[in-house]
């Protein structure tokens, strides 16, 4: 009964684990329930068909035969009970495995029925990073985001998913299964949030360097609070009065920044890496990596491959007396 | 108890025409050198007996002293050993990577290992398992033992199989060589377009996996035909399909599934290649590929792969469960008839391995009713072996526990699979740990366990001695609580959203403690192989002479010597029952007649293994060794430029000729 | 008897032998699929068939991604190919022959066939080089390009090496060694191109007649 | 046996591969003071500019990597814009064997850095040292002038031809023209 310790110790760490930011089981949204409560069936099936086997091994390794018996010699009875026994086993297998089918299949009905969304976005998977493109009917109140996406609470919202460069999977466990994105097609998901609250998910398919710090966030805010924070987003970037900022702009403008960066409002118009008109506003820098303070940006930008090593933002060189401003500037984009 | 077999009916040795064919070689009315009668002159063992027969058949079978001999024996057994070995070799070093690998995961943001490290290890830790390990290993000891095993010399194309062993050993070297020089793939065992592809890696690193591939496949294919054959007209006389060994019929469906399921992965990777060097657009959406072919084609071979590690394994467990139950198979034909089954279903599930890549959902849910049918299979043969050892009289030395290992751990993997087979939880699980966890049940659950109770169970006759049967039983206590340790709590890191290949993940994910379980539990499985290391070499040295049927069991080849001689067997036995050697406990009946000068053996007919030729087998070549050289220089030369196939050709083709023109000195001459 | 009541039997000896057949009448080699080859022969033959399968499939896939096929490209002559395909197929006549005269251990009629067969290869060689010629795609202009390359030099491929077994063979039969055991090696060989000529039709068929039909 | 197989194994694999190095942080040594490099090949006296090359440039056009990520950078700072695939359009072609500044990676990392008459602007400080220096080495690339084995293959896009890696070697023959596109008063 050794074994019993460490499955113990496992079953606790198991029931803290449904409580995880980034769990499967710690369901936030109508398809993430459906899931979890399916796992929950299965695990309990298979585990009672996993405890009965173990049990008919256990008994099957009392010896039965006499000392001397000849191996070959069988008995007709003892054949045609095990023949039996091994029938009934491989019949229950089967109604098992075409009723799991059939739940499966019903699940996956449910899971794929895209109802019509309030919202529908562009997500685009990147080397390693999210951009988020928010659609709309009228083109000046489409926006682009990064590594972010707020959705109102309750509503489903359509995800398109695309790749830039290699495959990527977006994965959000709280609120439904992931879906891959890859170039040269277009995936779909939809994903709905009972209630309000931050949900983390990450890359899910291997991508290459920073496969591992390629996070993004769900934010599930009340209708109301969504359409305030988009038509911030929608809207350029505001010009800072204070002079700090006002010269973190500068040298913001001046450097390698603009070459990738975009800031609606300002002459820096790079396209290839996310978009930073509300930087400040979001949660985190580095898709997920870091939380968004000043402190943060700065080490960021002084050394980007200290936090991501191999991420495609370079070292630039800066003043000792340039960072501060540059990150201030930054981090007041809100 | 009633006795349904008589001993009198097992020993029963069936009228000549059951054992031979009497037909000619030749074509009707054509007078054919194969029909002339041997030469007198030739000594045959129906002359001589005793040691005299087995030291003159040594010789005759022997491979010759030195470097030179040493490279170009074709004994099966010699290059089964090496083969074993190097397979051994390679599984401490793909377990030696996943170590650095869950030490680096033990804590947070870690800086044991960097990304670029950390990708190009666990891409090594998979190659070198699957490739280098899994399905070389389930090929090593059929050709080491199915030769035996039927009751016959050497395995079907002794040169071939020769040939492949070395082209293996290029192969895993070159890959190795390349990872310690920094030219280690970094893109996964799967290596996914466009990852892999020319513009997301620079460099050779993703060519030197592909061309990997190439070695690995070659070798396996080749090898795979030679099972087969042996299985299919080298058999015992006598040796119905109902008499052949389950191990047998295990490496037999196993080639089978070899051979259909490799050339995916060599198409695979022989278009990566292509893309990759010479420009072509197969992946390519831009130009009218598709990044999806790719992994079509890849997960075609990719499932069966799983069953071509499993199927093997399958044979150890028959072997081992019938030898320590001491009791012959319950359901033998049910047992055959679901490796014949999951052989063929393993073809239908590769879609399973893709089904968050947005595919049309009927699709879909036909590769959830097929992956999840496979259970049907299995559960036939899990069930098969408990009766068997249900009704028997279990021994329980190290083999047998290591089986019990595999029941526990094996069984846990195929149920967990059975979640990943229904598509909208695979949407939650794919990728994550949860998976890592799940096919490391089935795989070291299916695989590692029962080869070390194959090891256990066969190392005497390999060597003539016994292992300790003390370390042995601590090694597997070490292992099963290690393995779980390690690899339980990966089901939930999973399930609390940790993906599969991360380098490293942050301190509030939450994922920390299990993470370092799961080390703890790692380090303490490597430790038990450490273990099992020690026990090898020490009891090659040291341990308990064996002899030639040292647990007792029923077949054939515990009718050789431990170790075999070169020759196998003195005279090719003549099998009436499937446990031969538990029918005929005083006298072992055989075949006389063959040549003790020449390398003859006995070609049988495929299904009721009636002897029909007596046909020589091949004398030991340099040139199978020299073919995989230049063969080696040809496939490595090819990833810098296509040429190589050009000047690349000639030497293979001179090396293949010198491979098969008569020696002055062969049958034909005399 | 039982293992576990007794330490394993260290010093055991073999079991003695009762001889209950005899080998020394049995031929020394047979024809066909008695022959153990032949057998070798068809797993090669099952395994390089299916990558032509699989290859044959990729074709497909990609035509079925795309829904326009031949891309951009007009479709290949037929003039080259259809000779080709023409002597592959006439081929077959001398290849029985071959095969009969080989089982009939007829070493100046065995010689003449393979000499007529590597003739016939080496002249499919030369066709197919012109072949190549009028694809009016290459393989790396797009994915129709890349992936008629693959099958039509997968093909290619197989003729070589069945081309240069042939005149091996050949060489081999004007030697010494022209008997015996060698008969049932000009049988295999001959097996062998029939699996090229079979390869060849479905190929053919894809590469020429499809994009033309689509 | 294995020990002599084993042991010429091991000192090859010592002999690290840095083609295939993998530097992610700018090397301090891309600061631009450590070359001097002529920006024309004239000076007073007959044996040309003193020049001082730190052999940089090896390290970044002999390495596929840096290769690679100046391939990426040459389409994400729209290169293409004026040198299309490197064929050249209202910029000269960069896949020729003609450099009119210069066609070492030194004079190609001054070229990009300082801008030159007629068109090029100057990226100082647009874009960082050590992206120069990959962005030179792809450039190179293109007409072959790194080795095969370090040179890109074909790009997931539409295919302009044949990939840097399968170009043959090409030379650097100095001095070249100005395109007649380029040559229209500014």
């Amino acid at each position: 009964m050794k074994r019993l310790v460490p499955l113990l110790l496992i079953v606790t760490l198991a029931l803290a684990g449904c409580q995880g930011w980034q769990s499967a089981l710690d369901a936030h949204g109508p398809a993430a329930h459906t899931l979890a409560n399916m796992f929950w069936i299965f695990v309990a099936v298979l585990g009672t068909v996993w405890f009965l086997t173990m049990a008919a091994l256990l008994l099957a390794l009392r010896r039965r035969r006499p000392v001397d018996a000849d191996p070959l010699v069988t008995d007709p009875g003892t054949e045609k009970r095990m023949t039996m026994t091994i029938s009934v086993a491989i019949g229950l297998t089967l109604v098992t495995v075409i009723t799991f089918t059939g739940l499966s299949y019903a699940a996956q009905k449910v899971l794929y029925s895209h109802k019509d969304g309030a919202l529908t976005l562009l997500v685009t998977g990147q080397q390693w990073w999210w951009e988020v493109t928010y659609e709309d009917e009228q083109p000046s109140r489409v926006f682009t985001t990064a590594n972010e996406i707020h959705i109102p609470v309750g509503e489903p919202v359509l995800i398109k998913l695309e790749a830039s460069d290699v495959i990527h999977s977006f994965w959000i466990p709280n609120l439904t299964g992931k879906m891959d994105a890859i170039p040269g097609r277009q995936n779909q998901i939809q994903i709905q949030a009972d209630r309000p609250g931050l949900y983390r998910g990450q890359c899910a398919e291997f991508c290459g360097l920073q496969h591992a710090h390629m996070g993004i966030v769900v934010i599930a805010d009340t209708r109301e609070d969504f359409e305030r924070w988009r038509d911030h987003q929608v809207s350029s970037a505001i010009a800072p009065n204070d002079p700090e900022r006002q010269r973190g702009m500068e040298i913001f403008l001046s450097r390698p920044c603009i070459m990738c960066h975009q800031v609606r409002g300002t002459d820096a118009g790079g396209k290839v890496a996310p978009d930073l008109t509300h930087v400040g506003s979001r949660r985190t820098i580095g898709a997920g990596t870091l939380t968004t303070t000043r402190g943060n940006i700065a080490a960021w930008i002084v050394d980007p491959h200290g936090v991501k090593p191999g991420v495609n933002m370079p070292t630039i060189q800066l003043e000792p007396d340039e960072v501060q401003p540059l990150a201030s500037y930054l981090e007041g984009l809100k | 108890m009633t006795q349904a077999i008589t001993a009198h009916e097992r020993d029963a040795v069936p009228e000549v025409t059951r054992l031979a064919t009497g037909e000619r070689g030749g074509a009707p009315g054509i007078t054919s050198e194969a029909d002339r009668p041997p030469d007198p002159q030739e000594l045959r063992d129906d002359q001589v007996d005793g040691p005299e027969l087995t030291a003159r058949l040594a010789k005759t079978w022997g491979t010759e002293k030195g470097l030179i001999g040493a490279l170009s024996t074709v004994d099966h057994k010699v290059i089964g050993r090496r083969f074993i070995v190097t397979a051994i070799i390679f599984l401490f070093l793909g377990g030696l990577s996943a170590v650095v690998m869950r030490l680096q995961l033990a804590q947070p943001e870690n800086n044991l290992v960097g990304p670029d490290l950390y990708n190009q290890l666990f891409t090594m830790h998979g190659v070198t398992m699957m490739f280098l390990f899994g399905v070389p290993i389930g090929e090593a000891f059929a050709v080491y033992l199915v030769p035996l095993m039927v009751g016959t010399r050497n395995i079907g194309f002794p040169r071939l199989n020769a040939f492949s062993y070395y082209v293996y050993l290029f192969g895993g070297l070159m890959i190795w060589v390349a990872f310690m020089r920094n030219i280690g793939p970094d893109v996964g065992w799967f290596a996914y377009v466009p990852l892999s592809g020319p513009e997301f890696s620079p460099g050779k690193r993703a060519d030197v996996w592909a061309q990997m591939i190439t070695f690995t496949e070659v070798s396996g294919i080749a090898i795979a035909i030679s099972t087969v054959v042996t299985a299919f007209k080298l058999r015992a006389p006598g040796m119905t399909l109902d008499r052949i060994p389950l191990f047998v019929w295990a490496e037999l469906v196993n080639s089978f599934v070899i051979i259909f399921a490799l050339p995916a992965v060599v198409t695979a990777s022989a278009f990566l290649l292509m893309d990759r060097l010479i420009g072509t657009h197969i992946f390519n959406p831009a130009e009218g590929g598709d990044a999806l072919l790719y992994q079509h084609l890849f997960w075609f071979f990719g499932h069966p792969e799983v069953y071509i590690i499993f199927l093997p394994a399958t044979g150890w467990v028959s072997a081992i469960v019938v030898t320590f139950a001491r009791r012959q198979v319950f359901g033998y034909i049910p047992l055959v008839l679901s490796l014949i089954a999951t052989g063929f279903l393993s073809f239908g599930l590769w879609v399973h391995h893709m089904f968050t890549t947005g595919l049309p959902q009927l699709g879909a849910s036909f590769f959830t009713a097929s992956s999840m049918l496979i259970a049907i299979p299995n559960g036939i043969q899990i069930f098969c072996w408990i009766a068997t050892l249900w009704d028997g009289r279990p021994v329980f030395r190290a083999p047998l526990l290591f089986v019990i290992g595999f029941f526990f751990i094996f069984v846990a993997g195929g149920l967990s699979g059975i979640m990943l087979a229904s598509v909208p939880l695979d949407t939650q699980v794919h990728d994550t740990f949860f998976v890592v966890a799940h096919f490391h049940y089935v795989l070291i659950g299916g695989n590692v366990f029962p080869l070390i109770g194959a090891i256990y169970y066969w190392f005497p006759k390999f060597t003539g001695r016994m292992m300790s049967e003390r370390l042995g039983k601590w090694h597997f206590g070490l292992a099963f609580i290690g393995f779980n340790v390690a690899f339980f709590p990966m089901h939930i890191t999973g399930l609390m959203g940790m993906p599969r290949r991360v380098y490293t993940y942050m301190p509030e994910m939450g994922w920390a403690n299990l993470n370092m379980i799961s080390t703890i539990g790692a380090v303490l499985f490597f430790g038990s192989f450490l273990l099992f290391l020690h026990n090898i070499v020490a009891s090659a040295r040291r341990g308990a002479l064996a002899g030639p049927n040292p647990w007792n069991a029923g077949t054939l080849e515990w009718a050789a010597a431990s170790p075999p001689m070169p020759q196998n067997f003195d005279r090719i036995p003549v099998v009436t029952n499937r446990e031969p050697l538990w029918a005929h406990r005083d006298t072992l009946p055989v075949v006389a007649g063959l040549s003790v000068e020449n390398r003859e053996q006995i070609v049988s007919t495929v299904t009721a293994g009636r002897a029909d030729l007596r046909e020589t087998t091949p004398e030991p070549s340099i040139w199978p060794f020299l073919t995989a050289i230049a063969t080696t220089i040809l496939f490595i030369g090819s990833m810098f430029t296509p040429w190589a196939f050009v000047w690349g050709t000639p030497p293979l083709a001179l090396a293949l000729i010198g491979w098969f023109w008569p020696k002055p000195s062969t049958e034909d001459e005399k | 008897m039982t293992i576990d009541s007794v330490q394993p039997r260290r010093e055991g000896a073999l079991p003695p032998h009762r001889v209950v057949l005899n080998a020394r009448s049995m031929p020394a080699y047979a024809y066909g699929h008695r022959s153990p080859i032949w057998w070798g022969t068809v797993g090669f033959a099952a395994a390089e068939g299916m990558g032509f399968a699989l290859a044959i499939g990729a074709y497909f896939y990609l035509v079925f991604i795309n829904g326009n096929w031949p891309l951009s490209a007009p479709p290949p002559d037929l003039f080259w190919s259809g000779l080709f395909t023409i002597v592959m197929l006439a081929s077959a006549w001398p290849n029985s022959l071959a095969k009969r005269n080989g089982e009939r251990e007829d070493l100046v009629r065995s010689r003449r066939d393979l000499v007529i067969m590597s003739l016939v290869g080496l002249v499919l060689l030369g066709i197919r080089v012109m072949e190549f010629t009028g694809l009016h795609v290459r393989w790396d202009q797009n994915a129709y390009g890349s992936i008629l390359w693959v099958l039509l030099g997968l093909h290619t491929l197989h003729l070589v090496t069945d081309l240069g077994d042939t005149i091996v063979l050949t060489v081999l039969m004007f030697t010494r060694h022209g008997h015996g055991k060698r008969f049932s090696d000009v049988g295999d060989n001959a097996f062998y191109w029939y699996f090229v000529i079979a390869s060849w039709v479905p190929i053919y068929l894809i590469i020429y007649w499809f994009p033309r039909w689509w | 046996m294995k020990v002599y197989l084993v042991l010429p194994l091991v000192a090859f694999a010592l002999a690290a591969c840095e083609r295939e190095d993998r530097e992610y942080r700018a090397n301090p040594m891309t600061a631009e003071s450590q070359e001097k490099i002529a920006l024309v090949p004239l000076s007073a006296g007959p044996s040309g500019p003193t020049e001082y090359r730190s052999g940089l440039g090896k390290e970044y056009e002999e390495n596929a990597f840096h290769i690679s990520q100046g391939q990426r950078f040459y389409t994400w700072f729209n290169c293409n814009g004026c040198h299309a695939n490197g064929g050249g359009g209202s910029g000269p072609a960069l896949m020729d064997d003609r450099w009119i500044y210069g066609g070492q990676i030194e004079n190609i990392v001054q070229t990009i850095r300082e801008g030159r008459p007629n068109g090029m602007p100057s990226f100082r400080r647009k874009i960082p040292d050590d992206q120069i220096w990959e962005i030179a080495a792809y450039v190179r690339s293109m007409g072959r002038n790194v080795p095969k084995a370090a040179a890109p293959g074909r790009k997931d896009d539409m295919s302009p031809g044949p990939a840097e890696q399968r170009r043959p070697p090409g030379q650097v023959i100095d001095g070249g023209q100005v395109p007649p596109s380029a040559q229209m008063p500014q």
